[in-house]
């Protein structure tokens, strides 16, 4: 048959219509839009086999047991253990996003390793008679404590620095009444978040402190002093100086005080955090054996005090940053080296902290990376020992800050936490809580093997209880107050205590919200003239830095609350003062 | 063979328009804001919606306001369309077509910054595959595709009519069936027209979860819908008006008669009348019950500054009763002045509405701890924005130029006396 | 799954929000980021660009001290039961409300993102994502293989861990349960809460924990007045806690309000 | 949107909505296609040159379409409703029938200084038909046509053999920068053509034979009084380029207008008097 023009055209036109109704076409528009949801920087989670591994967190002394949900060996989800006997299955926020920390962009991938050994040889050798190698260790008390104190121990004039913490001496919240905190974030990072949330029922809280910080906002009274002021009020309570001279000091009325003393008095047990003028009552604070450690380790070198050193003495300074730990200012420190071109070696996964001041910056491995041991925590009554155990390895090229120092001073080490574990073993005492099946057992009846096996599978060893009385100090030394310097600027500084560097996705708390303090800025009363997100120079007696400002009606005028990045912390010596003003 | 400039060939006979070279002078500002505004919305489609200063409490910004007031504004061409083809008031045969033009300009205009606005635009269409026939938006985008349609077909006779195209037989054709069925499409832009209006005041009409601009309504649909309806009907007028009486005062032209002119303010002014009366009821109503119902009291919304009590005065009383009574009153219609005068705050004040509707209402707080916010565009909105306006002003001078919008003028040219050669800017 | 779930009683899933036990720590946002794959910010980002599901607002009684007193109030979703506003305005059936759970959730591969449902939350509990979600090299490896990254240009909101519920769904099959068991299904957010402010549970069960508690007389939704029926309940002691949930009082509280 | 998609429900709400919105769509549809199919037809039916007319008539001021009895002043006002195409128009036939035309006494008019013979019929774009004794006719420009066109540049006629309907082109001419077409009065056949310098453009043999051919065309005393009107068209078309220029007096146009006035807008002049908007 023949077919014309108008034909073909209306066979055209007809079957494009008839078209519309298949689904082809809708189904071809559908793939235009899904491209979308795949585009370039959308990643696809990597599937897998999920399992449970456990660990025990290291970013603070607390060190709360830790579930972590896996795809393969991959960690996605960290949770606390429920059940566990001193964390009580709880985790704060930095816990939670841990195993983020090895992905932080900041960190340090590479260092001169050869090149701070030799240095570091170097300057040990020419390390003259009243010169110092010392070892700076944040979070003294571990195993690596240990090692580094042996290191020091082997050099003829090395020294082993660490802030004095007394780990001989517990708090027992559960016997805890009162808690007359000067300052201490005792609900906000203090002692093991689990514990203190369970034991929070049993004690009242009276919190010390120039702004409301989260700790204040929960306590049950809350005394607003002046900033600096702190210690006049203890000095009050502890009968040194008149009530009326605290009151006028610190902005509060006699009566208040009276009523504060009398409170003390009466309603003890009474915990004090933050003062040392004041003495805790007996059942507060009690002793705590040590955990076990080999006997050849005992003639060790005993902890200094950094300010026990000399100034311009220290030589070779070598900085174990790995662990986070209470931060020095550099100030203090940076005096104590010689002038002419000290050796500082800084162990650290970023540059932020004394990386900023160190003449060789060695990389190391981070939670949930390496193996670690933690310390037992302040509110902790007996003796554990817990490792974190890695669930990730390690980038190529980290190093072993001990195995560095150890190799330094000439030291032979092994495995030294396996010969910790077995020295623990071998004394025989307290159980053993493995996490896997929330189950404890008498370590008598754990071969050396399996305890240490349970060890990296996810358990914790908990010394029995110190059967015989406490005979120790009752003070416990924490982040001390100081009375304010001598000084003409305007605002007192409050420094928060945040633990830094963390998660990239703490920025949730941090800038998505206004929840914490983010790191560089500052707080300031709205009145204080600069507006929110306003960029200003902060100002101390040691130096200045670039802020952002961040507006808190919380925040008292005449105070500036400073958040705790090391950079910012540099400037702030306990008591200091500030000024900040707009660029 | 024809002696005529290629230029003059598309002139409609017997129109005196600038030469070629005056005119590319008059658009090429206009053109370089298309170009700038062209590459804002470049970047927001490219680079994402982080270009812009909205976020997530001021959701809708600058181009939501846009599109609502350039929608109300361009009502005139549905409502011109009804009253003309529908109702048969044939004096306003003189301004239909520059009335099709500014609704195709303004419905356009509004499409294409709502695809800006859209995160995902690829998925405009989903809109139409899988509807949520309860969601107002839904509505509106339905009608307002639907009836831009209209207006480009309705546009179609109005480019075939040029002199030049006519001379294809088929367009002259095409263009001359088309016009004999001019009026069902005029009925279903009406139709649409209505709706959308509408449905854009129930948009935020129906927002339970914000007090401010909630309503209660007839049905399904919240006061709103029907208060958009008149007002956009009331304002069309007027912005014909406006505009007709801009392109008299730039051309250096009389285009259409001084009574239709009036016709246009006297439509405008009573249904501008009839609108103060409602939204008056309407916003007592409010106050009185609505508000305190949902717990929130009518005063606390203005008391954030700047959003005072103010705003509400300006709206209803100076841009609505005003205006109303100014085109009402023949003798003050009869004055340019007090005519054009009025046709502008008539429009101010639609827009005010539009405006307070889309930013007060998403600036003020609802939680008592979460805060007053203010939002200013980001320059890529504000070129966006800017883009439309151009886009508007070329398309609107290319049509004057080349085709026939007031039929009127030819013969009005002939009473006009003569006048001496105006400045450059001043003529297309 | 809503037809798996048509035979067996439909639950109201629900929160209750101990606002006295809520120290303000912020472990809920970042688990429920962690949970969620919502990604870091970026660079750009403020707390009004954020991606927050839970957000913790600090709030205060606008006193002076010695009279000042704070509060923190996480905000995620409320999951309305009645009128939801978000169903009701999504043009493209993006956001639904599923019966079988009272969950109202989000599909972010049919969202537009047009935003309305943004202006139409009186909670602000749906967030926009202005950015492509980008995570630092590496950190992609940690992302919850039960739940799918969203892309730039779409809305997202709490939706009480979703992959969790069909997590717990496919369990309880496997299991041969015919419903999922209370302490299978508990979004992140409530299992990480160190404090033990947040609790989570079936409201249509009058014997589970949430039921009761929000039966207490402390215990309050927000805005109820707009008679959403939110499925989040908090509880207070405190009064001017409670009176929070009430409409702004603009004036005095203004500059205080630090949200 | 479609009963088997996503979230489609077989209720009120659902049939209501997309219900009125295929309408719409089918609406829209139909009237696009309608438009279409007409215009198709109408091409093919050969009807353009009509409906050019048509649309040009509509276009013209509604001053310019009164009824040819208003210009005799039978009526008060009358807009012609066919287009001057007083052969169907039964208003037209009743007129005629009631009082007849005379003819007029001289053997031509002269108005204006222009020449009117009356042995012929006038269209009222400006054209005669003069009958020839073979049956055929000869269509030229009248004395105004002439003369508003002078001696025009160029001129398009139609080839011998070609179709020419009333009221449709009859030919094309150029003059300056005016481009008009011209109407033929009659329908016909091209049988021969002249030009300017001939005595007739057009030679045609006419569709209809007789007077009903020619009964659309104006004649005898109809003339002065439209060529009156002309006249104050003419006027108002070049008043406004130069306001000085008048002929209501009576004063003689000169042979060649566009040559005496070249600032005029010549192509809006020869549009008006041509009936070409």
């Amino acid at each position: 048959m023949k077919t014309n023009r108008r034909e073909i055209l209306m066979f055209a036109g007809g079957s494009a219509v008839g078209v519309l109704f298949t689904p082809a076409p809708w189904r071809l528009i559908t793939d235009t839009a899904l491209w979308s949801e795949n585009w370039p920087g959308i990643p696809a989670p990597a599937r897998g086999e999920i399992r449970a591994r456990f660990t025990n967190c290291s970013l603070c002394t607390a060190g709360c047991a830790v579930r972590a949900r896996c795809v393969g060996d991959q960690p996605v989800q960290l949770s606390g253990v429920s059940g566990h006997p001193l964390s009580h299955g709880a985790l704060c926020p930095f816990g939670i996003v841990g195993h983020h920390l090895p992905y932080m962009p900041a960190r340090v991938k590479e260092g001169p390793v050869k090149e701070a050994a030799a240095a570091v040889a170097d300057g040990i050798a020419k390390c003259g008679p009243t010169e110092y190698v010392a070892m700076l260790d944040p979070r003294p008390a571990r195993t690596a404590s240990w090692t580094y104190r042996r290191a020091m121990a082997a050099l003829k004039n090395g020294r082993y620095v660490a802030p004095s913490i007394d780990t001989s001496i517990a708090v027992d919240l559960s016997k805890v009444r009162t808690v007359l905190s000067f300052g201490v974030p005792v609900l906000d990072g203090w002692g093991t978040p689990g514990n203190v949330n369970v034991a929070r029922a049993g004690f009242r809280l009276i919190q010390v402190e120039p702004v409301e910080s989260r700790t204040a906002s929960m306590a049950d009274r809350w005394l607003r002093v002046r900033p600096g002021s702190e210690d006049a009020l203890a000095q009050a309570l502890a009968g040194q100086i008149s009530h009326a001279a605290a009151a006028d000091a610190a902005g509060l009325t006699v009566p208040e005080i009276a009523a504060l003393a009398q409170e003390l008095e009466q309603n003890g047990p009474v915990l004090v955090l933050g003062s040392s003028r004041l003495a805790s009552t007996a059942g507060a604070v009690v002793a705590r054996r040590e955990t076990p450690a080999p006997e050849e380790w005992k003639k060790a070198a005993p902890a200094a005090d950094l300010a026990s050193l000399p100034d311009r003495s220290v030589r070779v300074l070598l900085i174990d940053e790995s662990a986070p730990g209470g931060y020095l200012p550099w100030n203090a420190i940076e005096k104590k080296l010689v002038a002419d071109n000290p050796v500082v070696v800084v162990f650290a996964c970023s540059r932020e902290g004394y990386a900023r001041h160190a003449n060789y910056v060695l990389p190391v491995g981070v939670y949930p990376e390496v193996a670690d041991d933690i310390p037992p925590a302040i509110d902790s009554v007996v003796a554990t020992f817990r490792i974190a155990a890695p669930l990730v390895s390690p980038p190529a090229g980290m190093v072993k800050p001990e195995a560095f120092v150890a190799a330094a001073a000439g030291l032979a080490i092994g495995d030294t936490l396996r010969e910790r574990a077995d020295a623990i073993h071998k004394a025989g005492r307290g159980t053993l809580f493995t996490y896997a099946d929330a189950k404890s057992q008498a370590l008598k009846d754990v071969s050396a093997d399996n305890f240490w096996k349970a060890l990296n599978a996810g358990g914790c060893w908990i010394d029995e209880p110190d059967s015989k009385p406490s005979a120790a100090r009752l003070t416990t030394v924490a982040s001390e107050t100081r009375p304010a310097e001598e000084s003409e600027l305007p605002l007192a500084v409050v420094l928060t205590h945040e633990l830094t560097p963390g998660s990239p996705l703490l920025s949730k708390v941090y800038r998505e919200s206004n929840l914490r303090l983010a790191p560089g800025r500052v707080a300031l009363n709205p009145s204080c003239g600069l507006d929110e997100d306003a960029l200003a120079v902060f100002e101390t007696l040691l130096g200045k830095c670039r802020v952002g400002v961040t507006l808190d009606a919380a925040i008292p005028p005449g105070v500036v609350q400073v958040s705790g990045s090391p950079a910012l912390m540099d400037l702030c010596a306990a008591g200091a003062r500030a000024k900040v003003v707009r660029v | 063979m024809p002696r005529l400039s290629i230029d003059r060939q598309f002139i409609a006979r017997g129109l005196s328009r600038c030469s070629a070279p005056k005119f590319l002078l008059w658009i090429a500002p206009w053109a370089a804001l298309l170009l700038f505004g062209l590459y804002s919305a470049a970047l927001c489609l490219i680079k994402g919606l982080n270009q812009t200063n909205m976020d997530n409490r001021f959701a809708f910004g600058l181009w939501i306001f846009l599109d609502l007031t350039v929608i109300a504004l361009g009502a005139g061409a549905f409502f011109t369309g009804f009253l003309l083809y529908i109702l048969k008031v044939d004096e306003l045969r003189s301004v239909i077509n520059s009335a099709v033009v500014i609704g195709l300009v303004c419905y356009s205009g509004a499409m294409c910054v709502l695809a800006v606005d859209v995160g995902q635009p690829l998925r405009a269409w989903f809109t139409f595959w899988y509807p949520n026939v309860h969601s107002m938006l839904t509505e509106v985008t339905f009608c307002i595709s639907c009836y831009l349609t209209v207006l480009a077909i309705e546009y179609v006779p109005i480019v075939l009519r040029n002199r030049k195209l006519r001379q294809v037989p088929s367009f002259l054709v095409f263009e001359f069936e088309l016009h004999k069925l001019i009026y069902v499409l005029a009925g279903v832009g009406t139709f649409l027209s209505f709706f959308h209006q509408g449905s854009l005041g129930g948009l935020y009409g129906v927002l339970r979860g914000r007090p401010f601009a909630f309503r209660e309504g007839l049905a399904v649909w919240p006061s709103t819908f029907f208060l958009f309806i008149i007002s956009a009907a009331a304002v069309g007028p007027s912005f014909i008006l406006l505009t007709t009486w801009l392109v008299e005062k730039i051309s250096r032209k009389r285009l259409v008669r001084p009574e239709v002119l009036q016709l246009l303010g006297r439509i405008s002014g009573s249904l501008l009348a009839v609108y103060v009366l409602a939204k008056s009821i309407d916003t007592l109503i409010w106050i009185n019950r609505t508000s305190p119902e949902t717990g929130f009291q009518a005063w606390q919304y203005y008391s954030w500054k700047p959003f005072g009590s103010w705003i509400l005065v300006a709206e209803i009383g100076v841009c609505g009763l005003l205006p109303a009574l100014m085109l009402l009153t023949p003798k003050l219609r009869r004055r340019t002045g007090w005519l054009v005068t009025g046709a502008f705050l008539a429009c101010l004040g639609v827009a005010l509405n539009r405006f307070v509707l889309t930013v007060q209402t998403l600036a003020l707080p609802t939680l008592s701890f979460d805060r007053f916010l203010s939002y200013t565009p980001s320059w890529q909105e504000t070129g966006t924005f800017l883009a439309v306006v151009a886009y508007g002003v070329l398309v609107y001078s290319f049509s004057f130029r080349y085709f026939q919008l007031f039929p009127q003028e030819r013969e009005l040219k002939v009473e006009l006396p003569k006048v001496e050669e105006p400045e450059l800017v001043g003529r297309y | 799954m809503t037809s798996a779930n048509k035979q067996i009683r439909a639950a109201r899933y629900g929160m209750t929000i101990d606002v006295d036990r809520c120290n303000g720590c912020g472990a809920c946002m970042v688990a429920c980021s962690v949970e969620n794959n919502v990604p870091p910010a970026h660079e750009g980002a403020t707390d009004r660009k954020g991606l927050t599901w839970i957000r913790v607002y600090k709030v205060d009684n606008g006193e002076e001290y010695p009279d000042r007193r704070t509060a923190f109030v996480p905000v995620m979703c409320q999951h309305c039961g009645n009128e939801t506003p978000c169903v009701h305005v999504c043009p493209q059936q993006a956001v639904d409300i599923d019966p079988a759970t009272g969950v109202v959730g989000e599909m972010p591969q049919r969202c537009l993102g047009c935003r309305y449902c943004m202006a139409a939350c009186p909670y602000h509990a749906r967030y926009f994502n202005w950015w492509d979600p980008a995570w630092p090299a590496g950190m992609e490896k940690t992302l919850n293989p039960g739940v799918t990254p969203r892309m730039r240009g779409v809305v997202e909101k709490c939706n009480l861990c979703h992959g969790r519920w069909h997590a717990a769904k496919e369990a309880a099959a496997a299991a041969g349960k015919p419903d999922t068991e209370p302490v299978d299904y508990i979004p992140a957010c409530a299992e990480a809460c160190p404090t033990g402010a947040i609790h989570f549970g079936d409201l249509n069960d009058p014997a589970s924990p949430v039921a009761m508690e929000a039966a207490r007389a402390e215990s309050f939704r927000l805005l109820e007045k707009l008679n959403t029926q939110p499925k989040i309940y908090y509880r207070s002691k405190k009064d001017w806690v409670r009176e929070i949930a009430a409409a702004p009082q603009p004036g005095a509280r203004k500059e205080k309000v630090h949200a | 949107m479609l009963p088997w998609n996503y979230g489609f429900h077989w209720n009120l709400g659902h049939i209501i909505f997309l219900g009125a919105f295929y309408i719409v769509l089918m609406t829209v549809v139909a009237t696009l296609f309608a438009a279409a199919r007409r215009s198709r037809r109408a091409i093919l039916d050969h009807r353009v040159e009509q409906i050019g007319w048509h649309a040009d008539f509509h276009e013209l001021p509604p001053r310019d379409r009164v009824c040819r009895h208003v210009l005799t002043g039978e009526f008060q006002s009358r807009e012609c409703p066919h287009a001057f195409d007083c052969r169907e128009c039964e208003t037209h036939a009743k007129l005629i029938e009631r009082h007849p035309l005379k003819a007029a006494e001289q053997p031509e008019e002269d108005l204006f200084g222009m020449t009117f013979p009356l042995d012929r019929y006038y269209h009222r774009g400006h054209t005669w038909v003069h009958p020839e004794t073979d049956g055929t006719v000869t269509i030229g420009l009248d004395d105004l046509g002439a003369r508003l066109l002078g001696k025009p540049d160029a001129i398009e006629l139609p080839l011998a053999g070609a179709q020419v309907e009333a009221n449709g082109t009859a030919f094309r001419a150029l003059k300056g920068d005016a481009d008009v077409r011209v109407l033929s009065p009659v329908d016909g056949e091209v049988v021969a053509t002249g030009g300017p310098d001939a005595a007739w453009y057009l030679k045609v043999r006419p569709a209809a034979a007789g007077e009903a051919a020619f009964r659309h065309l104006l004649r005898g005393v109809e003339i002065k009084p439209w060529l009156l009107r002309e006249m104050e068209r003419l006027q108002k078309a070049i008043s406004p380029s130069q306001g000085a220029y008048t002929m209501a007096d009576g004063g003689v146009l000169v042979a060649d207008i566009a040559g005496s006035c070249p600032q005029a807008d010549w192509d809006a002049v020869c549009g008006e008097m041509f009936l070409e908007p």
